[in-house]
């Protein structure tokens, strides 16, 4: 569904990637995984559009992306939940909701769908979304992406400073997602939580992929090793 | 406290900078303002040269503010006002000898002012020189800065602070000279203001007062100040938890390029024998901004570089397209933004390190 | 700096041509009027060189942008005399811009032409003033008023030192003359809120408006006074900023009926005139409208080659002391230097605005009128001059 | 021991809606203390009061016997309270090494400032290498990834010298052994300083934590060892949700 | 005393000029966070177009030159915003300094284009009388700025396009990443802000110079305006505009024009003292 094939970027003239190439086959749960800047957050932006990339081409479909605008991907079936949990901040939440339904033309049902996996965000709907707390962003941030109907879901480190029980209901809500067949591309720090969730999974290091593989290879002490510094 | 991260390693030598280059660049500039254009330049050309390094001056401060604080003045004029209404004020009464200023009489006054008495004494008014500009941005700069007025909303104060001066200004006549400003004079501190002599005195000392303020500024830059200046620019809410008042690092700034612009004011007007409210307006203190952006904002040099090269360019034009200045001046100012937002420095590093890597490959 | 241009060509009179400078604003707000003066200058230099020039040589006018800022006039007279070595230059427009001149004319001894109408108390050697000076243009602009029966005045004009002086004028002779000035108001240049200036205008109730309002100021004030219901009969407006040129831009409908105080319109019936507007509309277009300032740029270029002509020579003292006492018949009828104060005899003439844009003369002095700058001969302005 | 910081009934409200509630507050000198809590239980609020980053609307905050009602941002800092924020803010012009000097030279008169730095005090270096940052000292702040930020915030705040240190999630997204070795730094550092953790990581608590405050609804739910709040209900009602918490905690020992 | 009561209205027509010369600037800013120095071009560019129709529109010229005015200082504003502003976003100060440029430029080509002399335009027959001290053509000013603030707000509040405006303000990246064609967004937002400036210069041409430099005569008070009322703020530039037309007449009525423009800024400065970001302030969580 997904092919990335030898892609390279970076930030003016320092390139972080050197050659990426992996692939996310249609329903599957790829992990990627790697140290504190090894470039999975550039790596995401650049499948995105958000930054261009200077080598290398990002298959989705039959389709080659690597040109896109962010838009014109986001139409095509990839949603994208940045690292961070990142909002319209004046906004209220149930308006960062319809913004993005009404970009992505899907019917009003998709908002219901979305608010129905977390329902926590009902009662918040009125309030502006800058002012909420980190945890309660983090599921906006997600439902929002729910909105457009991905196919494929990119996830830079949703349980990222989101309590324990929120995690786990961002971590049901993923499996649910990933069992209703969505693809699913998952940035995640939490080895047991990747572990338990991941079909197979890519360790980045240093801007190249070092290690792929399915999660029961990543239980082997190689792996573990490739994570630590 | 034990290092449980990595260990160093690598020990921390401070690099050296290529400071001696920089010390070249500058004693060769020196060099040519001071000895070689004296010599080639015909007395206009050397009096416009003289006025472009009063912009200069300006510039300086602007590039302190703009470039490393982060506060867009758009109201540089008021200081270059002050600071050359001290210094006309002065001149005034010295050629009227006792008497009025001519524009008092026609104007209807008909008694010296006291605003104007001390100022006939010149300690006292090259004193004002920096002392009104000093007094008048630690005013604002503490009023606007401690309450968090900043970026835009400071950008916009400035420029209305600006053409309030010189509305007062014009309104002012008897006490200002109006829209017509201070000119007219004839002694320069027992020369004749429009002597050859006189006026080659006057380069040479705006020069000297350029460079002691430059190394003056490259040595703030560079000190802990700077970089507190650019932190401030760059996250003033974050600089608070680092236990500074960025009120206070940004108020010194704002003085300190105020002052600069004061200076440049009280000799502007023997260089150019005016001083009027237009100077001090909002497209004056514009036109600086845009010349310090053309130069390079954040360096100190292409502040000083923008300054010469924008006037240059203006006198040009006016004198050979007269039609086309604006569309030039536009036109420039759209494509530097546009494509070289670090101006004619940053082009000039781009393209040397362009020669190096070509070099090295 | 190129040496060519400086050693070569002594005072503008050594090569094979005269070069003389036009110095006014052709950029800023003040180009509005000044590139009119530009023309009406260049055309005087065009038709004297088609007449064979002065001294066997034709005149080559070095022309530059004061950019309407004072200091760029200050500049620019120094590059035209030290480095062009013009022979005289002809420049200016507003009375800042010749004050900044000034000390560059008499320090280095060179000939400026300045004109424009202006506020007097100022004769400079090195200065010719081709306008009015106050007692050929404020003065009988009063005189009318005066006979009109308008006794009560209301003073509106830019915050400048035209109107400025202008009003003190005014206030003297008001107050020797019976007149009551009900108010006195100033406005920034470029002002264009007039309302709260017209209510209290209003509210005064006087029977006239002296107005020394310049350039797009009269624009915003012509238009709402008119929607505040005030006409030329309920209350007369005498512009002494307004010619034909201004009339277009604030709007006939606006100003229609009001009176303007001039030495010259383009309807004034001359010989010499109906040549002027010709050739203006020819090179320039027939659109074009020729005024009061322009006619005297115009004047001073042929007033200057006349000088020269008896001088023999274009150098300073000789034309100076030469040019006193020349007269010629121009657009405005007889002009003549007053060798003493180095400023014209002029007619003065009050007019009306028509509804075509153009201005009617209603009345005129006669004859012209002697320049008076300190307003010596006027015993009500004693003070004045102090 | 004695009480360095002492919150009395503190309460903000922002347009109506009550953030801080009630609170209050002890931590004594020495002390390493958690605050964790709900996502929008107060937590950063609670510290942004305490910085002066936000003014309450009722109650007090007292610091080693001091009212710091009044008192701004940097003056507090001066008073010894330091703090990093939960997405770090560095000055990314600024090199590594110029931005920890900056954050140890505030103490000294500003127009010693003027002067240049010459080599590297003590404290910074001191910072540097307990860090790990020792390597990119003269590269741009700018260019470190999100995880290299947070150490640097940290280094920032040891280099100030506080009292007083808040970290606001310091190790959320970084690698397991990426907090393994954050947390040994914190309980180095808290041998000689007191320091208040905000922290979602219950395997970190469990870990590093001894003291533990939990809010919730901007109130004080309970203080206790982290095995008390471990297992009070309400602790697990709001914020773990059993049930899964003990599958994955089972699931990783 | 009548003086003084007259006033009233007075000061609040002043208020609904500024207003009108404020909108679009507080619209271009606050949606896209671009300082628009040329928007006082974008004015002239409206009163020339009003001088244009004239030709065939007569004197009701100011009708029809509205939505046409509307059209061509859209449309250049889209030029300036597709040519220029789009390399900018978020960097506010530069785009301050590069519209000025533009402002240049644009100043020039009027004159090349139209001479530098103002040029003519009547007001329509039935805008030629007053009830009291309000002319009819300063009533037709309010309506016209009231009109364009509801229909501004109902735009911003109520529809999709509004929201997506918001959207791609408050957060570019991620407005992209969801969907949301930025680019789309942008020209349509200074299309309308400048559009706004087209209606503007439309109306002026009731009560002020039509000329090359007529921007300027209200570029500083339109900024003024804005700051006062918080950056963006739509109810906020309401506010300020009428607090400052207020101001401006009593002062003037008091002292006289050039205090008056000194005795508001000074007001300002004060207010400022007060509120920091203006009358409205948006608020976030986020350090600088
Ligand atoms: N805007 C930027 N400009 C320059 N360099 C950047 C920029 N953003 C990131 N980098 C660099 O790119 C590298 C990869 O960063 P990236 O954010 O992709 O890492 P990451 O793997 O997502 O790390 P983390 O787990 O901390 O989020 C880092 O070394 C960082 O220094
Ligand atoms: N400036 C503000 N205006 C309005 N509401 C605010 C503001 N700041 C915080 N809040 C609200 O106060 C509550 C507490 O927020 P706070 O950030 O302190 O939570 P937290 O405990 O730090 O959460 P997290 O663990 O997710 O970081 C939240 O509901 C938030 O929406
Ligand atoms: N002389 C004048 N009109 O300024
Ligand atoms: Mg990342
Ligand atoms: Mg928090």
């Amino acid at each position: 569904m997904l092919t990335v094939d030898r892609l390279e970027s970076g930030y003016g003239r320092a390139r972080v990637l050197f050659g990426v190439s992996l692939d996310v086959a249609a329903g599957q749960l790829v992990c990627v995984m790697g140290r504190n800047g090894v470039g999975k957050t550039t790596l995401l932006n650049t499948l995105m559009g958000v930054i261009p990339a200077t080598a290398g081409t990002v298959t989705f479909g039959d389709r080659d992306i690597t040109k896109l605008k962010p838009h014109e991907r986001v139409r095509l079936g990839l949603g994208y939940v940045p690292q961070g949990h990142e909002t319209f901040p004046q906004l209220t939440v149930h308006a960062n909701l319809l913004v993005t339904l009404d970009a992505s033309g899907n019917p009003a049902s998709a908002l219901d769908e979305a608010l129905d996996v977390f329902p926590r965000l009902k009662p918040l709907l009125k309030r502006r979304a800058g002012f909420l707390s980190g945890g309660q962003q983090q599921q906006l941030a997600i439902a929002r992406a729910l909105v457009t109907r991905p196919k494929l879901l990119i996830l830079d480190e949703p349980t990222e400073g989101i309590q324990p029980s929120i995690i786990i209901e961002i971590e049901e809500a993923i499996e649910t997602l990933h069992r209703s067949g969505i693809a699913i591309l998952l940035v995640e720090q939490y080895l047991d939580l990747a572990l338990r969730l991941a079909d197979r999974y890519v360790i980045l290091d240093a801007g190249r992929v070092v290690h792929a593989g399915t999660a029961t290879d990543l239980q082997g002490e190689e792996a573990r090793r490739l994570l630590a510094v | 406290m034990t290092a449980v991260l990595e260990k160093p390693t690598q020990k921390l030598a401070p690099k050296e900078p290529r400071q001696w280059k920089g010390a070249a660049v500058f004693v060769a500039v020196a060099v040519v303002a001071l000895v070689v254009m004296p010599l080639v330049l015909e007395p206009f050309r050397l009096g416009l040269l003289a006025k472009y390094l009063c912009y200069a001056i300006v510039a300086l401060g602007i590039g302190l503010a703009w470039g490393q604080g982060g506060m867009l003045t758009l109201g540089q004029g008021v200081f270059f006002g002050l600071g050359g209404y001290a210094m006309g004020m002065y001149l005034k009464l010295n050629d009227a000898g006792g008497d009025l200023p001519d524009f008092m009489v026609w104007s209807g006054v008909e008694e010296l002012p006291a605003l104007w008495a001390p100022f006939g004494n010149p300690v006292f008014a090259l004193a004002m020189v920096v002392v009104v500009p000093l007094v008048v941005a630690v005013a604002l700069g503490t009023l606007v800065f401690r309450q968090r007025v900043r970026g835009a909303y400071f950008a916009i104060l400035t420029q209305a602070l600006a053409a309030a001066l010189v509305i007062l200004l014009i309104g002012q006549q008897g006490l200002t000279g109006g829209t017509n400003g201070l000119t007219n004079f004839f002694d320069f501190f027992g020369n004749d203001v429009a002597a050859e002599s006189t006026q080659r005195g006057l380069y040479l000392t705006v020069a000297i007062v350029l460079g002691v303020l430059y190394l003056g500024a490259w040595q703030l830059v560079r000190s802990r100040f700077g970089r507190l200046l650019l932190a401030v620019r760059d996250g003033e809410d974050r600089v608070r938890f680092l236990g500074y008042n960025p009120a206070t690092v940004k108020t010194i700034t704002f003085a300190i390029s105020a002052v600069m612009a004061g200076i440049a004011g009280a000799l502007f007007v023997p260089v150019v024998g005016i001083i009027s409210p237009a100077l001090l307006g909002v497209v004056p203190s514009l036109e600086l901004v845009v010349a310090v952006a053309v130069g390079g904002r954040f360096a100190l040099a292409g502040a000083v570089l923008g300054a010469v090269v924008m006037g240059y360019a203006k006198t040009y034009f006016s004198e050979e397209l007269p039609d086309a200045w604006l569309y030039l001046q536009g036109a420039l100012f759209i494509l530097v933004m546009t494509l070289a937002p670090k101006g004619i420095v940053g082009v000039a590093a781009a393209l040397r390190d362009r020669v190096r890597k070509e070099a090295s490959a | 700096g190129d040496p060519a241009t400086t050693e070569g060509t002594a005072s503008g009179g050594g090569g094979d041509t005269i070069k003389v400078g036009l110095l006014h604003s052709l950029s800023g707000t003040m180009a509005i009027s000044e590139v009119t003066v530009r023309d009406a200058e260049l055309l005087a230099i065009e038709e004297i060189n088609k007449a064979g020039g002065v001294l066997g040589k034709q005149l080559e006018p070095v022309v530059e942008d004061g950019a309407s800022d004072w200091p760029t006039f200050a500049e620019k007279a120094t590059k035209l005399i030290a480095q062009d070595k013009v022979a005289t230059v002809f420049g200016g427009w507003t009375s800042a811009s010749r004050k900044a001149m000034l000390p560059v004319f008499e320090q280095r001894k060179a000939l400026l032409w300045y004109p424009v109408q202006y506020e007097g108390l100022e004769s400079s050697p090195y200065i010719f003033y081709t306008g009015a000076t106050t007692n050929q243009q404020i003065i009988p602009g009063l005189d009318y008023l005066k006979e009109q029966g308008k006794k009560k005045l209301f003073l509106v004009g830019s915050d400048y030192v035209f109107p400025r002086t202008a009003n003190k004028i005014i206030k003297a002779y008001a107050a020797a003359n019976g007149m009551e000035i009900l108010g006195e108001e100033y406005t920034p240049l470029g002002h264009t809120e007039y309302s709260t200036l017209t209510n209290k205008v209003v509210q005064a109730k006087p029977d006239a408006v002296f107005n020394t309002l310049n350039g797009d100021s009269n624009v915003a004030f012509f238009k709402q006074l008119k929607s505040a219901g005030v006409t030329a009969e309920s209350m007369p407006v005498l512009s002494v900023s307004v010619a034909e040129e201004e009339v277009t831009g604030i709007g006939v409908d606006n100003i229609v009926g009001h009176p303007v105080a001039w030495n010259y319109y383009q309807t004034t019936e001359t010989p010499a005139n109906a040549k002027f507007v010709e050739a203006f509309k020819a090179k320039y277009g027939a659109a074009k409208v020729t005024s009061d300032p322009m006619e005297a740029g115009y004047n001073a270029v042929y007033l200057w080659a006349e000088a020269v002509k008896k001088a023999g020579s274009v150098e300073v003292e000789a034309v100076k002391k030469a040019a006193g006492g020349i007269a010629l018949e121009r657009p405005e009828g007889l002009v003549t230097i007053d060798g003493e104060t180095q400023h014209m005899y002029k007619t003065a003439r009050i007019g009306i605005i028509q509804p075509d844009g153009l201005i009617k003369e209603v009345w005129n002095s006669g004859e012209p009128i002697k320049p008076d700058p300190y307003l010596k001969t006027y015993p009500w302005a004693g003070g004045l001059a102090s | 021991m004695t009480a360095l910081l002492e919150v009395r009934d503190l309460s903000v409200v922002f347009d109506g809606f009550r953030a801080i509630d009630g609170v209050d507050f002890t931590v004594q000198n020495g002390e390493l203390r958690f605050l964790i809590g709900p996502n929008g239980a107060g937590k950063t609020t609670l510290i942004d009061i305490i910085t002066g980053l936000t003014k309450p609307t009722t109650g007090s905050v007292v610091f080693d016997g001091r009212s710091l009602a009044g008192k701004r941002e940097h003056e507090r800092v001066r008073l010894g309270i330091g703090r990093t924020f939960q997405t770090s803010v560095v000055f990314e012009e600024l090199t590594v090494l110029e931005n920890l000097d900056l954050a140890a030279s505030f103490r000294r008169p500003l127009w010693s400032l003027l002067a240049r730095r010459k080599g590297v005090i003590a404290a910074v270096e001191q910072a540097l290498e307990t860090t790990g940052l020792t390597d990119l000292a003269s590269r741009k702040a700018g260019v470190l990834s999100h995880g290299q930020r947070q150490w640097l915030e940290i280094g920032m705040l040891i280099a100030q010298g506080p009292r007083l240190l808040l970290l606001d999630e310091p190790v959320a997204g970084m690698s397991s052994d990426e907090r393994s070795r954050t947390g040994e730094l914190l309980t180095s550092i808290a041998k000689d300083h007191t320091v208040i953790v905000i922290e979602h990581d219950m395997e970190f608590l469990r870990r590093y934590a001894s003291q533990v405050t939990v809010l919730h609804e901007g109130k004080v739910l309970i203080e206790g060892s982290v095995d008390e709040v471990r297992a009070d209900p309400r602790v697990q009602e709001v914020y773990l949700g059993r049930a899964r918490e003990e599958a994955a905690h089972d699931a990783v020992s | 005393m009548e003086g003084f009561l007259n006033q009233l209205p007075i000061g609040l027509s002043i208020g609904a000029v500024l207003l009108l010369i404020a909108l679009g600037l507080t619209f271009t800013f606050g949606q896209m966070g671009v300082i628009n120095m040329a928007h006082g071009e974008f004015i002239m560019a409206g009163a020339y177009t009003a001088f244009l129709l004239q030709d065939w529109a007569g004197r009701s010229a100011v009708l029809v030159a509205l939505p046409v005015a509307f059209v061509v200082a859209g449309l250049m504003g889209l030029l300036l915003e597709r040519a220029a502003i789009r390399h900018f976003y978020g960097r506010p100060l530069d785009t301050l300094l590069l519209t000025w440029g533009v402002s240049l430029v644009l100043q020039q080509l009027a004159r090349d284009l139209f001479g530098a002399p103002n040029v003519q335009v009547l007001s329509p027959t039935w805008l030629q009388g007053a009830i009291g001290p309000m002319p009819y053509n300063r009533l037709f000013i309010l309506v016209l700025a009231v009109g364009s603030v509801v229909a501004i707000w109902l735009y911003m509040s109520r529809s999709a396009q509004g929201r997506r405006m918001q959207a791609v303000m408050q957060n570019r990246q991620l407005a992209a990443t969801s969907g949301i064609n930025t680019g789309r967004v942008d020209q349509r937002t200074f299309f309308i802000g400048s559009g706004l400036a087209g209606i503007a210069g439309v109306a002026l041409t009731l009560i002020g110079p039509v000329g090359p430099t007529l921007g300027t005569y209200y570029i500083v008070d339109a900024f003024l305006v804005v700051v006062a009322g918080g950056l963006g703020q739509l109810r906020g530039a309401v506010i300020a505009a009428a607090a400052l037309g207020l101001l401006n007449s009593y002062a003037e009525f008091w002292t006289n024009a050039s205090l008056a423009k000194v005795i508001v800024f000074a007001v300002i400065v004060a207010f400022l003292q007060f509120r920091p970001q203006g009358l409205f302030v948006l608020r976030s969580r986020a350090l600088t």
